[in-house]
């Protein structure tokens, strides 16, 4: 009953183009290889959307690696960009030993911590005591600072918040409205989400209104933090999307690959080259994705 | 059947491992994670290991995965919210922390970072993550999937996890925790002296002492005998096999 | 059907809101609860709002109930950790958060506290509760189930939640808020004027102006005449009734 | 397979003889008339042990008003102690007005905050702008002082941590080693259990271990937090557990008019007569919890 409700899908094209400004902080979800947003950050490199600082959760892979390839980041805040049992993460690791690229170097406090300020509107947060003996705040005079212990009038070390313009966020289900559920882990997801302006939710599956009443224990994501909902199955890959397929390790490996023997044959194929999200499917094949999900 | 090198590894970890405590770990942990997962199995069947990214406390590694944040390793007793697990990670109650690095020093400081001057590194490696949060836990292992001189260095290029610090001015900084015990390598396994430094405690089968002094870039003073690493029992290689059978982590040194 | 008088306030209520906005309230708050379902039902579907302690965000009132932390309120579009609706109270995009008192003074300002001085009260009142993030919040409804010279005073005995303050020090204040823009009670509604004091705006059926005075701690200065307030259309009274068949909050004032 | 495990199963009576320290700092979970650990809170009575400080959950019920009316509490940190739209709380507010009572004035972003600090071993927490106009600091200075942000210079009004020496709290499942699920709002309880020193978790029912490896990822009290799970159905009579059954309306009247009219025999008939948890749901009667279990 009652009048019709807004709803908030839209195709992860037009999302980008609404919501991610040039030169915007932008906040990507997901952790190692699972639940990265990758549907939404080819679309960043399909726009050429420059991106003033990317802040990632404790622990990016290629969703960092992607678009630091792709030569549109101007900054990153990170804790860690790798590819886990993988090795490196090879464009980062140019972009940074050749200076095209400013590091504002973390560790995990930093983001798991940051955000937390930036998602409970905190001036500022004081570190507990030890993180100060690790060399990263020596390094990053921007986001770490002194101050007093109002209690002891010991010195403490202090964070900046952190606040994403607009964030991406994977999760596996939501209704039109963008209230969402995660089948799996959320890493720092809810947090960035919280922590954001604005939240661009991409998902496995729509689910209606009345699934949503019947599971509302189990949404993470309530729908006023979002602002457009991207309907993208595998729109994790080649990374996971936990519970619904595992990462695809060949892809991640001749992807790897490319980044040591030429990136822009692989930004071409897997990228620049497939129109959507759709298209880009296409590419990897039926066969690849059913043989993840399988595998999951 | 005989034990793989990540086998005694894990032995070495999991005979280190206390009943009742509580122990974590980040990223590319298979083989601390079987540690745990013996360990439960054999002696210490309260033992509380928490999978890093995950959130998964005692996952029951049906099947063992590699990636640390995998759906799989959510088989398991809870599942958390990263940010519970880094509450956790500042608790005094994690009694051990699992680390490892790009570089390792004497003091048992881990880098992730990079090597060289941070400003002009020669590599750049993936960053910290939470190896900060070494000088919060009770103690923390060092285990590495390689030994050689490019990872076991004289000083660290970067401090991304605070081990001994410079072993004189330990003290003087307060330490909550009680800093690294034990270091578990393809080759052998090292404890901390006095003086706050690594000291060759075993050699795994078939590695000379020279070996080990050859691979580290810091000097060693080996006593006169070196003992073997203890080897996994019967029990504890059939449990290997059973826990991971595939040999995901087993078969993942050398 | 003849309107009740929860159903007069909640109606008052209800027009206040604006489509798409963001609401929240706290304890004691089925008149609120029942104005914002009633908005959804009609000019603003997707008003979104937030019922204090049990944390549900749209609950659907099937049935209503009393206890803001009723687990019946579950029935709802997602149930969030308190933390998390702290954390959103924090927000700016709680437009309208619905606020109450044991006093109420002619700035708005709420005071769930004391009466008399804090360190010898002359009546200990439960507290303050989220009050205190008034501050923060878009704009702010006061509701009240009583209307007396207690309650609506010349200035509270403890500042609680934040209204205009004393009026003339408000904008050196740097408030984030715009402040209480809206008060309902059994008898009449109030806005604020332009020296952010209280003003009569509209009474209810069969109360007159001077019963207003008459039971209001500080003086106001009604225009000559004082419109009665809107009463609900028949649509509403029946979508009130459907919401609410038991009463609950419909028949909970007088 | 393996050898077993520990258990920490015990009684109300033993859980609170060995972790409740005359004196301690004792949180108590639950919110309004809902989760109260009533089985262990009438323990606390029968034990006569005294409180140093209370802290609650930022509202407060007959959790907090039957200690106090008990005269065991010397201070209390509190945002609100009341019955929702039954009333005022009369047993505290009775001891404020007689200064029988410390109050550490707080509200509810003083224990959502405190808790947090504390949970997360932060020295202290530094509070959103505007929370300083309320006039809670300005009578706590034991709990909220100011320190300068080391970001703009400005002053920041900060809070002290809160860390209860134990806590109770109430949840409806956990197995015997204390992993536990809430069926139902969650409230501030799982902060509390992270920020305290040792918690007694008390649970309508007790669950294998299988039940909690196919529900892990709706535990939210993980075990190595929990020092005893104390078995107590019906345990938060005459306030609810959620999904289980509904508060006791008319207990909660007479309890009210008790408080007036003469609170020894009403700590005697149901507190203080009753030798356990099994006792006082006899002298409740069967019938009156039947019908609660109906009305949940």
């Amino acid at each position: 009953m009652g009048p019709e409700r807004a709803k908030k899908l839209m195709s992860a094209g037009d999302a980008v183009e609404r919501f991610v400004r040039p030169g915007c902080m932008l906040g990507i979800g997901g952790m190692h290889m699972h639940n990265n947003p990758m549907a939404l950050i080819r679309e960043v490199v399909r726009q050429a959307k420059r991106i003033g600082t990317l802040v990632t959760s404790p622990s990016a892979n290629i969703n960092a690696d992607l678009l630091i390839g792709a030569g549109l980041v101007d900054e990153i805040y990170c804790s860690y960009v790798g590819f886990e049992h993988l090795g490196l993460a090879p464009n980062f690791r140019a972009a940074v030993e050749q200076k095209k690229i400013r590091v504002r170097e973390g560790d995990e406090a930093a983001v798991v911590y940051g955000l937390r300020a930036g998602m409970s509107s905190l001036p500022f947060i004081p570190l507990p005591r030890g993180l100060e003996l690790a060399q990263t705040s020596k390094v990053n005079t921007l986001d770490f600072k002194t101050t007093t212990d109002p209690f002891t009038g010991d010195s403490v070390l202090c964070l900046r918040p952190i606040k994403p313009d607009v964030s991406f966020i994977h999760c596996q289900k939501a209704d039109a409205h963008g209230n969402g559920i995660f089948e799996g882990s959320k890493f720092t997801d809810v947090d960035m989400a919280k922590a954001s302006d604005k939240v661009i939710l991409q998902v496995e599956e729509i689910v209606s209104d009345d699934y949503i009443e019947k599971n509302a224990s189990k949404v993470a994501i309530p729908a006023m933090l979002v602002d457009a909902v991207v309907h993208a199955p595998f729109g994790c890959h080649p990374t996971s999307s936990h519970s619904y397929y595992t990462y695809d390790e060949p892809h991640l490996l001749e992807y790897l690959k490319a980044c040591k023997e030429g990136f822009d044959a692989y930004l071409q194929k897997y990228v620049r080259g497939p129109r959507s999200h759709e298209e880009y499917l296409k590419v990897v094949g039926e066969h690849t994705l059913a043989n993840l999900k399988e595998g999951r | 059947m005989q034990p793989t090198v990540a086998d005694i590894m894990a032995v070495a970890m999991s005979h280190h491992m206390k009943n009742g405590e509580v122990a974590i770990m980040g990223a590319y942990s298979a083989i601390p994670m079987m540690a745990c997962r013996l360990a439960q199995l054999t002696h210490a069947p309260d033992l509380t290991f928490i999978a890093g990214g995950s959130g998964a406390v005692n996952p029951k590694l049906r099947p063992m995965v590699q990636s640390s944040c995998d759906w799989k390793l959510l088989t398991a007793e809870s599942v958390l919210p990263l940010s519970d697990v880094i509450d956790l990670e500042a608790r005094p109650e994690i009694d051990v922390f699992f680390a490892g690095g790009l570089q390792v020093d004497k003091f048992g400081n881990c880098n992730l970072v990079c090597v060289g001057d941070w400003a002009n590194p020669k590599l750049r490696g993936p960053g910290s993550v939470g190896l900060p949060f070494l000088s919060r836990a009770g103690r923390f292992v060092i285990y590495t999937n390689a030994h050689n001189k490019r990872l076991f260095v004289e000083k660290v290029d970067f401090l991304s996890g605070p081990g001994f610090l410079d072993g004189i001015s330990y003290e003087k900084r307060k330490p909550i925790g009680s800093g690294p015990s034990l270091v578990v390598t393809p080759l052998c396994t090292f404890g901390f002296g006095r003086d706050r430094t690594m000291e060759l405690r075993t050699v795994h089968p078939e590695v000379t002492v020279q070996q080990v002094i050859e691979n580290t870039g810091f000097q060693l003073k080996p006593p006169a005998t070196v003992p073997e690493t203890t080897l996994p029992t019967g029990e504890e290689l059939e449990l290997l096999a059973k826990i991971d059978p595939k040999g995901v982590a087993r078969n993942s040194v050398r």
